[in-house]
């Protein structure tokens, strides 16, 4: 089936399409903008399904690499390959950018152009995960970064201007501390090419690496939420429209784990190596730190994102973990597990979210109670995303948290304990939502509801979500052969 | 004349374009500073085609497409400035300040 | 005798130059960007290549130059009643371009240049140049072709009147 | 049949029940109903099957592989889990069944049938788990079923605040049960259960004596959180905000059994530590003593029941600890046969008079409803411990194993619980049989009376369960066989403590409350102190709410404080004063064109003088 079909190009491809066509489309025919985008991100899904199955796991190396000469002078070439953290990274993104599109798809207000941006951010993702070539790994990620800005400014609710612009701010600051890094390192190398794969067999010198490192991890750590610099991810999370949060806390937040892994570990990893326990220890503070917060929000979406804070500081420590070499094999399983559970969780999360806020306006958790007999459908989906987040078992997060968990405590006992002892404060923090808005007293107020509940096709994406949560919650092993063996491959340096 | 007076005339040449430029309030004085480093640049073209390579076709073809540039430049700058003339009833530089801070 | 043409060509260039930048008469500037214009011209003839000289003469003099003058009657309240400059922004022009110049000039007067001997005379002929434009560069000489058709059709599209039907 | 197809059987058909109520019967409730109890049905006759075919090899599949480590999941059959499991799958038949009567009218019963297959689904998984890693897995999925029928009622403020103490007070525990579980992992490697036990190389043997403690502590924090034993016992009376069936199914009979079951399947290990078992000795004796004495004072009859749960949990692991499995395990299946029993009567009489309340149904007729009254005392009977009944016999193998090496304080200590549970059970049953007057049975109850006040669907489980609790007492051979132990037969004057302490405990309730002259009020009035401390549950929900919750709530605020001024705010503060440069530097944007390009050219000048210089 695969053949000699270039798919990564053609995953690439579809979204690219994809915004071609919906920006010859005029503006009025929103619903051909609607379908282009849902075929486009159907035929992405099909793809990436069937690029999962095709990936060989014993080979466990780059595969379906795919080289263009571009710049030759300077080295940029379009060079696309997955290894197994991108291959269902990629798949990840198709899901959300499936359910994002449906998610969005009563959309009213400028269709043509929120999709156009949505699709280019899309496109960045992709690129990013694909591109095995650092210009062009750095040019996707600033594709996909940059068309936050319209998406919040436009389409978003609340304090959405200061929300936009504190969100760019970050990131932007981010990108200053990355650029300097990245050529620093095209220039160290010597190499006089951009070929990520020939870079990370290329040892840079000790100094060089420690020097360089902290850039490249704070500059991917400030979109990953990292502690102390997460505050622009709550505040865009909420200011922004749902299928925005889904792709922004889903995909956005893991190009930042991302580049930790495939900048940061794998080009410097003496660099890595060095700083870790400082690292690690910033992660683990935002475990907890974030649960804390979480748990005295009155606003949904502010507890769900600090509750991404939270867990996206479970996939940085076990980023973090996995180069000290005592469980590093089950901490790197675990993070990148949790940038997959976190992603669907987090889409999940702000899907039924953002119904909710569009059916009734509110986002205050207090002005509900009884929520639950009013819309059964969308909070018991609810319900199963913030079990998710709670770790509950048979639930895909339980794995992820569980590797890394194992990892901390064999490498540090106390940071282990105590970030285990966090899971009671993720619990709190989710419960507290449950029983203050789902359960309780019936208000009145939200009697209107009643009527429109999720319905029909409604319910396909936030089905597809929990499908996809409980299908890895029971078969991990789907995902983990996938991830092993490159784990097993990128952890021989250490 | 050597090589080095032609490119030293050609510098005079580009700096009093570019006076020009920045100093008049007239856009069409603007544009003929804009032709006057244009010429600058043709001149140094021609200088090094003369002195310094071997097969002199290059520069020649250089310059004449540097003349057919301008030509299209002009059209286009003279429309605009007939356009803003017609709309804002001015071409003084210094009363187009769209990008004002 | 040969050195004493290229110096008045020299000096036409720098006096039309001279005039075509300082002098605050539109007019005044047009003229000078003739007198320039022939002068180099003049020096592209000494330079060996005398078609480029003719081209130069052809659509710079003949067809840029006169195109100007007409924009200029077109917008002619500015050109007779030109208006006074300031003092701070001339001054400020007159800053920068000799910072460029200047600068410049030390570029220049350090940098070393690479020599030829003189190309054999054959080497200038107007045949070389034409095949040259339709073999080596043919695809800039078309993409320039298209640029200018884009050019007139782009300027057509500007200076057109506007849907009221008013004539600047 | 092959053991993979009848554990199949056994574990999945309450799982395709749940999933097929959940997603497509919502609209159909006796559909539901009908799918629920086919696949409780379907699952008792699966694991009633493995039980007849005895212990076999275990099944083990491979989950996945991360590194060097693979992990498993599968069943094991062996003595304890094939017992447990056929008591598991018929009480919560038996429940289903009751359920069918008791929340006929119920606008959700979908959902709550669902959850009742959920929850045994999870059970029976946790029960037959091979892996210890499985084990913790089914065990979050019990507390979250546990969770869900709690909160069932979810528009009763109580009921939500009780699903959520439940669930975060057995979270507590499992925080110290995976810390524990991962422990295991890094010592021995696996989570193999058979392997871990295995003489030879298993934990015992492989681990160092202060690990191994730490791991059977950890463990058994786990274990006092899920089984409501002290400190972290005072999730379950409030839990009992559910609807009853579920209060017999989940907070009596099985779920809060599983940390007794946990400690029985890894019993080896705890035998292994000395400290654990003194630790857990300490724990389950003060556990005993305490919830007998809050049921002592309580007038709720669930919360009786449910005080009643904790402290004979606390008597099974007194029974494991003193080192007799066959006790501990002898004494989970009576007391899950005799307790739901007791539960499901207590339904019986709540759902007639709507109300919980002791003396109330005692004044309003409880005892006209000959039935149920049968059964609360048949069930009581065995509570207390009154030969020939159920808990008589396994009581007597705690007292036993504890008094093997003489008398120590804690057989003293399980010798008055056990007089006390005597006298607060009869206080109950002479509650509601022997009320000092009772009211006249309103019109109504004859309007509509059939004789008998229960729908078959509530009568029968209850009387199965009566019958059950009768001659439960008389399987311990079975079980002991089924163990692979020896039963012991204990002599008559080894009794003789045990059943004089019930005698004690009987006449005492019978002068307190039973006699006709009697004041109906507990000797314990006597004491104000005490039973003010009684009523209140010896303070420890006070302590958790002064202490515990609101040091949380302030280390949240506080941080709430400094993410708002330290963090966001200092960003905040930065990125304004960048917008304060932004506007002293606009005076430098006059739109000038010209301007902008001027100084760009300059700029380019100096470079290119540089580059003149240094070149």
């Amino acid at each position: 089936m695969m053949g000699d079909l270039p798919v990564l190009t053609t995953i690439l491809l579809c979204p690219v399409a994809a915004l071609v066509l919906v920006l010859l489309t005029p503006a009025r025919a929103a619903h051909v903008v609607r379908w282009i985008s849902a075929a486009s991100a159907l035929l992405a899904s099909v793809l990436s399904i069937q690029l999962w199955r095709a990936y060989d796991t014993v080979q466990s190396g780059f595969q379906f690499v795919e080289i263009i000469p571009w710049v030759q002078e300077v080295g940029i070439s379009y060079h696309l390959a997955v290894d197994g953290f991108s291959t269902i990274l990629v798949m990840l993104n198709s899901i959300v950018f499936f359910t994002g599109v449906l998610t969005m798809w009563d959309l009213e207000t400028r269709v043509k152009e929120f999709f156009a941006f949505m699709l280019l951010l899309v496109i960045g993702v992709y690129g990013v995960f694909l591109s095995q070539d650092l210009f062009f790994f750095f040019l996707f990620y600033e594709i996909a970064v940059v068309p936050m800005y319209p998406l919040i400014l436009i389409w978003g609710s609340g304090n959405r201007d200061y929300a936009a612009m504190k969100l760019m701010l970050f990131l932007l600051a981010g990108s200053a501390l990355l650029f300097p890094a990245l050529l620093s390192i095209y220039h160290a190398s010597g190499l006089g090419t951009f070929n990520m794969i020939l870079l990370a067999q290329k040892s840079f010198d000790p100094d060089f690496q420690i020097f360089v490192y902290p850039f490249v991890f704070l500059g991917f750590g400030v979109l990953a939420g990292l502690f102390p610099f997460h505050g622009w991810s709550p505040t865009g999370h909420v200011a922004a429209p749902s299928a925005v949060s889904m792709l922004h806390a889903g995909v956005l937040m893991k190009l930042g784990a991302y580049g930790i892994l495939a900048v940061g570990i794998r080009l410097l990893p003496m660099g890595a190596v060095y700083w870790a326990p400082t690292f690690a220890t910033l992660a683990a503070i935002g475990v907890v730190y974030g649960a804390f917060i979480a748990m005295r929000q009155t606003d949904f979406k502010f507890v769900i994102g600090f509750s991404s804070v939270s867990h996206m500081g479970i996939v940085v420590l076990g980023l973090n973990l996995a180069v000290l070499g005592t469980a590093g094999q089950d901490a790197l399983n675990g993070a990148v597990f949790q940038m997959f559970a976190h992603g669907v969780m987090t889409a999940l999360f702000f899907s039924t979210v953002g119904f909710i806020y569009d059916r009734s306006h509110s986002k205050t958790i207090a002005d509900f109670g009884g929520l639950g007999s009013q819309m059964p459908r969308a909070v018991s989906i609810f319900i199963i995303a913030g079990l998710c987040g709670a770790g509950v078992p048979g639930l895909a997060s339980f794995w992820a948290e569980l590797l890394v968990f194992m990892a901390a405590l064999k490498t540090y006992p106390v940071m282990g304990v105590a970030i285990i002892v966090g899971l009671v404060l993720t619990a709190i923090y989710v419960l507290r939502v449950f029983s203050m808005a789902f359960f309780g007293p019936v208000n009145d107020k939200w009697d209107g509801l009643r009527a429109v509940d999720l319905q029909g096709w409604q319910l396909l994406p936030r089905a597809l979500l929990v499908a996809v949560l409980l299908f890895f919650g029971f078969f991990p092993r789907v995902l983990l052969d996938v991830i092993d063996g490159t784990t097993t491959h990128m952890l021989l340096v250490f | 004349m050597n090589l080095e007076s032609f490119l030293l005339l050609s510098l005079v040449l580009f700096s009093l374009g570019l006076f020009a430029v920045l100093a008049h309030r007239n856009l069409i004085a603007v544009l003929i500073g804009v032709e006057l480093m244009m010429n600058a640049a043709s001149l140094n073209l021609m200088a090094f085609n003369r002195f310094s390579v071997t097969d002199p076709v290059t520069g020649q073809v250089f310059v004449l497409i540097i003349i057919g540039l301008a030509a299209a430049e002009v059209a286009i700058f003279l429309s605009i400035i007939l356009n803003l003339y017609r709309t804002r009833r001015t071409i003084d530089a210094e009363q187009l300040t769209e990008l004002k801070g | 005798m040969e050195q004493a043409v290229q110096y008045l060509f020299v000096g036409l260039v720098l006096i039309g130059g001279g005039m075509a930048a300082l002098s605050r008469h539109v007019l005044y500037n047009i003229i000078g960007l003739g007198i320039s214009l022939f002068g180099l011209a003049g020096l592209f003839l000494q330079l060996g290549s005398p078609f480029v000289a003719a081209m130069q003469l052809l659509i710079y003099l003949g067809g840029i130059t006169v195109a100007i003058v007409f924009a200029m009657m077109l917008s002619i309240a500015m050109t007779l009643d030109p208006p006074p400059r300031t003092p701070v922004k001339t001054g400020f022009a007159a800053i920068a371009a000799l910072t460029f110049g200047v600068g410049l000039h030390g570029l220049i007067s350090t940098a070393t240049f690479a020599t030829a001997p003189p190309a054999p005379a054959d080497a200038w002929a107007v045949a070389h140049i034409g095949s040259a434009l339709l073999e080596r560069y043919n695809l800039v000489f078309e993409t320039l072709s298209v640029v200018l058709l884009l050019a007139i059709i782009g300027a057509i599209l500007i200076a057109r009147p506007d849907r009221t039907g008013k004539v600047a | 049949m092959e053991p993979l197809s009848l554990i199949l059987l056994t574990t999945v058909a309450p799982l395709a029940a749940f999933t097929l109520a959940i997603l497509l019967l919502m609209q159909q409730p006796r559909l539901a109903q009908i799918v629920v109890i086919g696949g409780g049905t379907l699952s008792l006759a699966g694991a009633a099957l493995l039980l007849f075919q005895g212990p076999m090899a275990p099944l083990r599949y491979l989950w996945f592989t991360s590194g060097d480590m693979q992990l498993r999941f599968g069943f094991l059959f062996d003595g304890i889990s094939l017992m447990f499991g056929v008591a598991v799958a018929l009480i919560t038949l038996c429940v289903m069944v009751y359920s069918l009567g008791y929340m006929g009218h119920d606008p959700s019963k979908t959902r709550y049938f669902a959850m009742l297959a959920l929850f045994e689904w999870a059970m029976l998984s946790f029960v037959y788990a091979v892996d210890l890693l499985q084990s913790f897995i089914f065990w979050e999925l019990v507390g979250l079923a546990s969770f869900f029928l709690i909160g069932f009622w979810y528009e009763k403020p109580s009921a939500t605040a009780a699903a959520k103490k439940a669930f975060l007070m057995t979270r507590v525990g499992d925080v110290g049960l995976f810390i524990g579980v991962l422990l295991v992992l890094q010592v021995a490697g696996h989570f193999d259960i058979p392997g871990l036990l295995a003489a030879d190389t298993g934990l015992v043997a492989q681990a160092k004596p202060a690990v191994l403690t730490m791991i059977t502590l950890l463990i058994f924090v786990g274990i006092v959180g899920k089984s409501a034993q002290f400190p972290l016992h005072t999730w379950l009376p409030d839990a009992m905000e559910g609807p009853t069936p579920v209060s017999a199914l989940l907070h009596s009979a099985t779920m809060v059994a599983a940390g007794v079951y946990l400690m029985a399947r890894l019993h080896p290990l705890f035998m292994g530590s000395e400290t654990t078992l003194g630790v857990i000795l300490v724990i389950a004796s003060i556990t005993a003593l305490l919830a007998a004495t809050m049921a002592m004072v309580a007038t709720d009859i669930k919360k009786v029941l449910a005080y009643s749960s904790i402290s004979q949990l606390g008597f099974m692991l007194l029974g494991l600890a003193a080192g007799s499995l066959f006790a501990g395990v002898f004494h989970l299946i009576t007391h899950a046969l005799f307790k739901a029993l007791l539960f499901l009567c207590s339904g019986l009489f709540i759902h007639h008079f709507e109300s919980n309340d002791l003396a109330q149904i005692g004044r309003r007729g409880g005892r006209r409803m000959r039935f149920a009254t049968a059964g609360l005392l048949v069930g009581g009977a065995a509570l207390a411990g009154i030969p020939p009944l159920g808990g008589f016999f396994s009581k007597e193998e705690i007292f036993a194993a504890l008094g093997q090496d003489g008398v120590t304080i804690y057989s003293i200590v399980a010798l008055l619980a056990a007089f006390l549970t005597a006298y607060y059970t009869f206080r109950m049953i002479f509650l509601v049989t022997r009320p000092a007057h009772m009211e006249q049975p309103a019109p109504e109850d004859h309007a509509h009376g059939h004789g008998r006040a229960e729908p078959w669907s509530m009568a029968l489980p209850v009387l199965l369960l009566t019958v059950g609790a009768a001659i439960a007492g008389f399987w311990g051979s079975a079980i002991a066989s089924g163990l692979g132990i020896g039963a012991a037969h204990h002599s008559l004057a080894s009794m003789a403590p045990a059943v004089l302490v019930v005698i004690a405990g009987v006449l005492l309730a019978w002068m307190d409350f039973g006699r006709q002259s009697a004041a109906r009020v507990g000797f314990i009035a006597r004491i104000p102190a005490l039973e003010k401390l009684f009523n209140n549950g010896w303070y420890v929900d006070a302590f958790y709410d002064a202490v515990v919750v609101r040091t949380t709530m302030l280390i949240a605020t506080i941080l709430h404080a400094v993410e708002n001024k330290l963090f966001d705010g200092s960003f905040d503060r930065l990125g304004f004063s960048v917008l304060g440069i932004g506007a002293g530097t606009t005076r430098l944007q006059n739109g000038w064109v010209q301007f902008y390009a001027g100084w760009t050219v300059i700029l380019i000048g100096v470079a290119a003088a540089y580059i003149g210089m240094g070149g």
